[in-house]
């Protein structure tokens, strides 16, 4: 289904879900740096800048409870959370390369485990995509096959127009469904233009090649050219849309605490740490060897699916300016 | 968001972390001499102020102390010769980073209680007590601790129910 | 030659009335040495001895306005006589420590203070601005042969760490700026001893007994003359120098000059230029004697 | 007002640079250089280093080069090899906290050949990597840099930067601060502070922070929470200032690399105001053995003990 | 899981009065991990003690709280209770809730709740607490004794009549120190050389003790009970096994003129000497600066006399490393030298009284040399000008003491009594002699002093002028003083044959190089600091080193002998037993974590953190870590403070314990 909707309207949509309990999420300023956040009203919406984290925090968040324990004298008592309590969210102004990659985390969190605090999450979740408009120098979506237009991964699409508003499409039932609930503030589509989208410069990517290289050289010493520069954060898996993994920690004190999950890196030295003291990836180029081989290799191997939709965060936010699609370059060059 | 509370008395949780041969035998003396004071303080003994790392001030802000008390011997009297002088400048550096951080210094108190200021112990224990009464009880890590980041909110009836007791 | 050093002089009541001599032969020794020296216009009496101890204020005060006159002359202000080095030295010092007297002073003056000018005397600019090789270089006519008993007397050196002219116990500065005038200085043993000072109108008993001391002290060394800085420990030693040999029928003959007078001897400067008629125990004899006239 | 700056000296100074790594690598003074090269992106740089002579031709220095070196040669690092002499390339602030290794004893000076490079300021985090250096542009360290001329380097390209004065950034915003209210104060880190994601950025770059398992990384006894709540934030960013106080250079690594533009750097330049005051402490050139932490006098200020 | 047994005392009835004992025993019993909850009327009692030590054993306790006293009071019983169950005495904790809790607060609902929290706040601390064995550190019983004054001598004689081998080491060619140059000694007026060679001779024919003397300390390395000591024996170009000490070598040799320091330079000695006859030992050394033989070459007159071949050219010094469990240092002192500015020392001279310029003006040593029967004079009190008797001597009192604008402000002790000596020993050697004494006040308090004091003025007819002398110089062949008598309120000056100035006491030159070799404190006079100025001031805070005589501070003979025997005694204690057993409080290194930043060696007073070296099999260095040497370690815990990861820790002490307390709150 096509409409049109205007600036105007898109606002008062948002005010009137917020009105009605609906966690709207989209981009806003927090203190000076633009983050998907629940709006409070529509108007902070700020729908230039990506965000600096990505918006699979809204189904796989930076950190939760998942289980409570209480100690009175001998008896414990343990409280799992309940997941009917997350919240209906509507997660506005998804940019392509992060609303792609929320099809990409499903796979991996309805594996053999299915992972009901992100699935849940994500059932209860209306995906509302934006053309993207401004690329630097850093985004490749084009070089892993994806667009500025690209609509994979949202229930609803907007395209911004030349003369205002914007065009919207729907992808799902809960897109529809959110037209339908606001039929109102929708119009029949116009003639107008969209406007310029945003070109990135890479090209695309062979990313065959690259993975039939990463399949025979996990032992090659290019590794360590490659990521000697790396000092093992994890600001690059924490930015990106499609890094999944996570830690389970308990805190609190010996009468009470809570045992929550909360984004780990593989970046990071204690990742693979072992309580004997051993760490298999003790070297950091083995660390960000794995960070290449889970995107462009594993990934494919289980899922079929390239673990990166290429909105260049990692090449913004890395300390030591590692750039993965120069990385990415030279392999498919080897 | 929180109904506003009615104001009963409250007790304020006082920690007061202490060096064993000077500030403890101090409160030992004031034991002895029957002096009386305020039961909100806690001591913890360790063996000097030299020891007492500033993360435990953060610990014990963190787990609901109202006010800290850190107290050792008098600059020279130190058992183990220096110990105090390398504390007197941490807590000198340290409480300037609380106080850029936002606490409020009032409910941090310094201070040196040799093994025979018995008064002196109950003195400094008393006044901050009654400090901190009259400054109420310290929200702000109680509050920074309920705190969850956006995604993993949920608004459950305990975090409300938690919220109102702070 | 190094920049011209040239000083504001501050030359104090007896150099204008009983030694005019010093203030003559300070004049003509700085023109031989190339020195600058610009008296500080309107300058008054600094108070010397009896000031402070009738009123502090009073004589800080008027030492404070001297020193606010002599801002006016450029450079450093030099001073011959060790009373008045004494008096300027002391008020800047305790003006500089005591909030409480500078305000006090401030008041009085009703003017803002500023202390922080150079004070000097003949002797600091002699050894340390111009330097004992530059001085001896000047010296044309050296005064071989002539054994002079430097004579310090109370104030030149005293009060400790106000005046810093040189070590309290045992200076040297005096002996190093006549040696490098050719002069032989002789070691005696009172050389910081008080020659009575101001009781010489008071109680001249005092200073006939003291001087006495000195002056035998300096006989005894062997010395041939007393060098001194100060018009009073002159005034002492010179004048009264008869009636102390009367008194105790001894026999001193020892001329007493001023330590301007004997460099400027060895820089070539005549008597006339040097006032040594004025003096009472006639050096001329002495002088001849080691062909120095 | 933008004021520009003139950056005319930073392409003499990669020559410069060139010309002596070339010379050290090939008649063996040192075994390996760490140094900044040209990035994918335009006017990007990034560090690297080399170990071949014909490699010296990739260093070159901008005002893009914002990275601190002295981080690849600490313990966290132990890739780099240690064998023999190794070459870096040191700005004025880098050179600052490799004084700072040395005094704990992480680093030997006579291991270390310090090519230091006149730097007029370099790049802001916020801004683009080809934007051009102006008073806008440049990083709010360099407002406050009094070390444009490195010291006690073994090798100085001879040009010399000259930096238009500017208002003191972080003594401003300090200032600023320094004047709420500590419930305002409060409110604005912890604000800051849920920002944080506990990603560790501002902890590996900084080369002061080389111990081998960090005392936040475990849990018996749990110091300081792990998950990114704001809560365990406060705790790790107090806890990370007070360990750099009196070792912090003010590289500003930590402030420049955070993913969510948390102004770190105010904690290390306000601990490092109070050093000034309360010991005269300043982190300099000169090696010092003892830091202001691990020394005392009988003197020292005690008004705030009763 | 582990099984804690807590036992609540009423402590008769100061806690129990307000304190409801039975309820804490009974909601501390619910906390987890609490096994055994009990109260009894008197913990610390014999009953009481059975009743732990029997829980301990039927309930198979893991670990034990007992909330009773301040654990200053009873700590050490209860955990002697405990191992004498079994188990580890560092597996008990106490709750002080008297002193802390019920003697401090009346209201008993308040006071019991107080009581539950701190019990369960040592509850959680227990748990966390770790079998701690004691440490020993083996100890050799041999000591080191440097300096052979009087203090030195007695403290080797003691240690050495215990049993121990002692090694005495002497900077002079013979032991003795400033005592053996006195005359007679007060208040007795005892010959010091009688009372002292005695006690010289035990030293040299002592079994027990090595003697090194015209030998030097060159570097002290260990600590308490495992010292190794280096030390430099310089030549004294005689061989001292075959010389007989028959002293033909000293009359033979041609140089007679070198002054004898010993006699203050008023005697002479030959190049080849023995600093007095009574010198032990009496082996002469060559003063090689003045010895023809070693300044051109000729002479060798003394090598050619000597009947044994003693006489040896080429010996050089000879480093000896001598191992010992403790340090007894008893350096003594030297006077105040006032004819020239010590280097870069803060005392300014006296300019203005003349000594080393006036031949008459001598110090105090040198007026006890003149008075000495085995002195350059033989006794007889001359002028060293011209050998004339002095008919009028002023003695001036503090003479750098207690003058702070010189750089000293303390009271030397010693002067006041030794000045009324020499007043004595001068009226009874020239009995129409007049001693004229200026003093501030005359301090004498010791037993017999101020009697002794009285007598130097009644029966002895010494003048003492209260008031301070401003300057003195030579007149012809007299010494003018210049000073005041400020009882009078007049200018008083004396023409005097002779002037003897109580110069103040300063360690021995060369103490703080000493005191840097042995790692010990000394204050800003060089005078070496007591651990505690009244508890332990034999002791320095440096375990293992003791102090002994004026090197700690100016004292008279009776003080030092008693302090060098203190200290003796303290070695003693030291090695009374094999193993020096402490008390495991110390800090120890997690070596895979440690950095090697030495933070903790900075900020470590006792100096107990050593460097070591992690190497792998094939010996190339991996890294070097921090090592707390626990016999010396103090256990005061600043290290683990100030380490940023937290890889040195404290035992008994450890961060889990103290997070474990505040997170029981």
């Amino acid at each position: 289904m096509q409409k049109f909707i205007s600036e105007q309207n898109l606002h008062t949509l948002l005010d009137k879900l917020i009105a009605e309990g609906t966690r709207v999420v989209a981009p806003r300023m927090n203190a000076g740096t633009p983050l998907y956040e629940p709006l409070k009203s529509a108007s902070e919406m700020v729908a230039d800048q990506l965000p600096r984290r990505s918006g699979k925090e809204a189904f796989f968040p930076l950190c939760e409870d998942i289980m409570t324990y209480e100690k009175e004298g001998q008896k414990v008592t343990l409280k799992d959370i309940d997941p009917a309590r997350f919240p209906e969210t509507v997660l506005v102004g998804v940019r392509p390369c992060d609303a792609a990659a929320i099809p990409v985390l499903d796979a991996v969190f309805s594996w053999d485990y299915k992972d009901e605090f992100f699935l849940e999450r994500r059932k209860k979740t209306t995906i509302v995509g934006l053309a993207c408009t401004s690329a630097d120098d850093a985004c490749f979506c084009t070089a892993v096959g994806l667009s500025p237009s690209e609509t994979r991964g949202s229930d609803l699409f907007l395209t911004p127009l030349e003369d205002g508003g914007y065009a919207c499409e729907s992808y799902s039932e809960k897109g529809e469904a959110l037209i339908k609930g606001h039929l109102e503030l929708f119009a029949e589509p116009g003639n107008s233009r969209a406007v310029s989208l945003a070109q990135p410069q890479t090209e695309k990517f062979d990313l065959k090649k690259v993975k039939a290289w990463l399949d025979e050289h996990f032992e090659d010493s290019s590794w360590d050219s490659i990521a000697t520069r790396c000092v093992g954060c994890g600001a690059c898996a924490f930015v990106c849309p499609v890094c999944h993994c996570f830690d389970i920690v308990d805190e609190g004190t010996e009468k009470s605490g809570k045992r929550r999950k909360n984004w780990d890196a593989c970046g990071f030295w204690k990742f693979t740490h072992h309580a004997s003291g051993h760490n298999p990836r003790d070297q950091q180029p083995k660390r960000y060897r794995n960070r290449i081989m889970h995107k462009f290799k594993y990934y494919e191997d289980k899922f079929g699916q390239t673990l990166c939709t290429g909105c260049g965060r990692c090449i913004r936010l890395c300390p030591v300016g590692i750039d993965i699609a120069q990385i990415v370059e030279e392999i498919s060059k080897k | 968001m929180h109904p506003e509370k009615q104001k009963h008395t409250f007790e304020p949780k006082i920690i007061a972390f202490v060096c064993t041969w000077c500030t403890y035998a101090g409160a030992d003396l004031a034991g002895t001499s029957r002096m009386q004071y305020p039961p909100n303080v806690r001591v913890l003994k360790f063996p000097c102020t030299g020891r007492i790392d500033p993360v435990f001030i953060l610990k014990a802000f963190q787990q609901g102390a109202d006010g800290v008390l850190v107290s050792g011997c008098h600059p020279g009297d130190c058992h183990y010769i220096a110990g105090n002088f390398h504390a007197r400048r941490r807590f000198a550096v340290f409480r300037k980073l609380l106080e850029f951080v936002g606490v409020d210094l009032n409910r941090l108190q310094f201070s040196w209680v040799s093994a025979a200021e018995g008064g002196k112990w109950v003195e400094v224990v008393t006044d901050l007590t009654e400090k901190v009464r009259a400054m109420g009880p310290m929200t702000e890590f109680r509050e920074l601790a309920l705190e969850e980041q956006w995604s993993g909110a949920i608004n459950t009836p305990e975090l409300e129910e938690a919220y109102n007791q702070i | 030659m190094t920049t011209p050093l040239n000083y504001s002089y501050y030359p104090g009541c007896s150099l204008h009335a009983s030694a005019g001599e010093y203030d003559l032969s300070t004049r003509e020794l700085f023109k031989a040495l190339k020195i600058g020296l610009t008296e500080v216009p309107d300058w008054f009496c600094c108070g010397a001895t009896p000031a402070h101890n009738v009123d502090e204020l009073l004589s800080l005060s008027l030492c404070a306005k001297n020193l606010e006159l002599a801002e006016q002359v450029e450079g450093d202000l030099a001073v011959a006589c060790a009373a008045c080095f004494s008096r300027l030295k002391t008020a800047q010092h305790v003006l500089g420590e005591s909030p409480v007297k500078r305000k006090q002073v401030e008041k009085a003056l009703d003017a803002p203070l500023h202390l922080d000018g150079n004070v000097k005397h003949l002797l600091d600019i002699l050894a340390r601005d111009l330097g004992l090789e530059r001085l001896a270089a000047a010296v044309n006519k050296p005064l071989t042969g002539l054994k002079v008993a430097c004579y310090y007397g109370c104030l030149l050196t005293r009060p400790t760490d106000v005046t810093n002219l040189d070590c309290v116990e045992a200076p040297t500065i005096m002996e190093r700026v006549i040696e490098s005038a050719g002069a032989t200085t002789v070691a005696w043993t009172h050389r910081l001893e008080c020659c009575g000072a101001n009781f010489t109108l008071s109680r001249p008993g005092v200073v006939i007994q003291l001087a006495n001391a000195i002056l035998d002290s300096a006989k005894a060394a062997g010395a041939d003359c007393i060098m001194v800085g100060c018009p009073l420990c002159h005034g002492n030693l010179d004048i009264r120098q008869k009636e102390i040999e009367g008194v105790y029928n001894v026999e001193y003959n020892l001329p007493v000059f001023y330590l301007t007078q004997l460099v400027g001897l060895a820089v070539g400067l005549g008597p006339d230029k040097l006032g040594l008629d004025a003096m009472i125990v006639n050096p001329m004899p002495l002088l001849k004697e080691k062909n120095l006239s | 007002m933008t004021k520009s700056i003139d950056t005319s000296i930073y392409a003499a100074v990669s020559e410069a640079i060139r010309a002596e790594a070339q010379r050290i690598l090939s008649d063996g003074t040192v075994t390996a250089i760490v140094g900044y090269a040209a990035a994918r992106r335009k006017g990007s740089a990034q560090p690297i280093v080399i170990s071949s002579a014909d490699d010296a031709a990739k260093l070159i220095f901008t005002p893009a080069c914002v990275n601190n070196l002295a981080v690849y040669l600490t313990k966290a690092k132990k890739e780099i090899p240690k064998k023999g002499k190794v070459g870096i390339v040191v700005k004025g602030c880098d050179l600052k906290a490799l004084s700072g290794l040395m005094g704990e004893s992480q680093l030997k000076r006579e291991d270390l050949y310090l090519i230091g490079v006149p730097c007029a300021g370099v790049l802001a985090s916020t801004v683009q990597p080809a934007t051009e250096l102006t008073s806008d542009s440049i990083a709010p360290k360099c407002t406050e840099c009094d070390a444009q001329l490195p010291g006690g380097c073994d090798f100085v390209p001879p040009q010399a930067p000259l930096t238009p004065g500017q208002t003191r950034k972080y003594a401003a915003e300090i200032a600023r601060l320094e004047a709420l209210t500590p419930a305002e104060r409060w409110a604005y880190w912890k604000e800051q502070f849920s920002k944080c994601i506990k990603c560790y950025a501002c902890r590996q770059v900084c080369p002061f922070c080389f111990c081998e398992q960090c005392l936040c990384d475990r849990n018996k006894p749990q110091m300081v929470d792990t998950t990114p709540r704001p809560a365990g934030n406060t705790a790790w960013h107090i806890v990370r200032a007070m360990h750099l106080a009196g070792r912090c250079a003010g590289c500003a690594e930590c402030e420049r690399v955070c993913p969510m533009d948390i102004p770190l750097n105010l904690l290390n330049r306000k601990m490092a105001k109070e050093l000034k005051e309360l010991y005269d402490y300043e982190a300099g050139f000169e090696v010092n053995d003892k830091g202001p932490l691990n020394s005392y006098t009988e003197k020292d200020d005690q008004s705030f003990i009763k | 899981m582990s099984r804690i047994g807590v036992f609540i005392c009423h402590c008769g009835e100061n806690i129990s009065r307000t304190v409801d004992v039975e309820r804490v025993a009974r909601e501390v019993g619910l906390l987890p991990g609490v096994a055994f909850s009990t109260d009894y009327k008197y913990m610390c009692s014999d009953p009481g003690q059975n009743l732990l030590k029997k829980a301990i054993q039927e309930q198979k306790l893991s670990h034990v709280v007992v909330a009773a006293c301040s654990p200053r009071m009873h700590e050490r019983t209860f955990r002697k209770a405990v191992e004498a169950a079994g188990l580890n005495p560092f597996l008990c904790e106490m709750a002080n809730i008297r002193e802390h809790c019920s003697w401090v607060h009346e209201n008993k609902e308040e006071a019991t709740v107080k009581a539950v929290e701190i019990v369960g706040m040592m509850v959680e601390r227990v748990k966390k607490n770790r079998v701690l064995p004691t440490i020993t550190v083996p100890v050799t019983k041999r000591s080191l004794v440097i300096g052979g004054g009087i203090a030195g001598i007695q403290a080797a004689l003691d240690i050495a009549d215990a049993g121990h081998e002692v090694i005495l080491v002497e900077r002079e060619p013979s032991i003795g120190g400033h005592m053996a140059q006195l005359s007679e000694t007060f208040p007795t007026l005892d010959c010091s050389q009688c009372i002292m060679t005695p006690k010289m001779v035990d030293v040299a024919n002592h079994p027990k003790i090595r003697l090194y003397t015209y030998s030097e300390i060159e570097l002290v390395e260990g600590y308490i009970g495992n010292f190794q000591v280096t030390i430099r024996k310089k030549a004294r170009s005689v061989d001292e096994d075959k010389c007989t000490g028959c002293g033909v070598c000293m009359e033979k040799c041609p140089i007679r003129k070198i002054p004898n320091k010993f006699d203050c330079n008023l005697g002479m000695r030959p190049a080849i000497y023995v600093p007095f006859p009574q010198a032990v030992p009496n082996t002469p050394v060559i003063d090689r600066e003045n010895c023809t033989k070693f300044k051109t070459g000729k002479c060798g007159l003394c090598q050619k006399v000597c009947g044994p071949g003693a006489v040896d050219y080429e010996q050089e010094d000879r480093l000896i490393v001598e191992p010992v469990g403790a340090i007894v240092v008893a350096t003594g002192f030297d006077l105040y030298n006032i004819t020239e500015k010590p280097k870069g020392s803060m005392i300014k001279g006296y300019g203005e009284f003349g000594h080393g310029k006036i031949p008459d003006v001598i110090d105090g040593m040198t007026f006890e040399r003149l008075a000495s029967a085995s002195g350059p004079t033989g006794g007889k009190i001359l002028r060293p000008s011209d050998g004339k008797e002095p008919k009028q001597i002023v003695f001036i009192q503090c003479i750098g003491s207690r003058a702070r604008e010189k750089g000293i402000s303390y009271c030397s002790k010693v002067c006041c009594m030794y000045t009324a000596k020499h007043t004595m020993l001068y009226h009874h050697k020239v009995h129409d002699g007049q001693a004229y004494v200026f003093f501030m006040d005359a301090r004498t308090p010791g037993k017999a002093y101020d009697e002794f004091w009285r007598r130097s003025i009644e029966e002895e007819e010494a003048v003492y002028i209260r008031g301070m002398v401003s300057r003195l110089y030579q007149k012809g062949d007299k010494i003018v003083v210049m000073g005041s008598d400020i009882a009078v309120g007049v200018q008083v000056e004396i023409e005097a044959d002779m002037v003897v100035l109580a110069t103040a006491v300063q360690p021995q030159a060369g103490a703080d190089a000493l005191a840097q070799k042995l790692g010990i404190s000394y204050d800003k006079y060089n005078f070496y600091s007591e651990a505690h100025a009244k508890l332990r001031p034999v002791e320095c805070a440096t375990a293992g080193i003791y102090l002994a005589g004026a090197c700690q501070g100016p004292k008279d003979i009776p003080d030092t002998v008693s302090q060098a025997s203190a200290a003796a005694a303290k070695v003693m204690t030291l090695f009374a037993k094999d193993k020096l057993e402490r008390e495991p409080i110390v800090a120890r290194v997690r070596e895979a974590g440690c950095v090697g930043c030495f933070a903790c060696k900075k900020v470590c007073a006792y100096g107990a953190v050593e460097e070591k070296e992690i190497r792998d099999r094939q010996g190339n260095l991996i890294k070097v870590v921090a090592y707390v040497n626990p016999g010396v370690c103090g256990g005061c815990g600043t290290c683990q403070a100030t380490c940023p990861s937290k890889c040195v820790e404290l035992d008994g002490y450890t961060d889990e314990q103290i997070v474990a307390m505040i997170e029981a709150l």
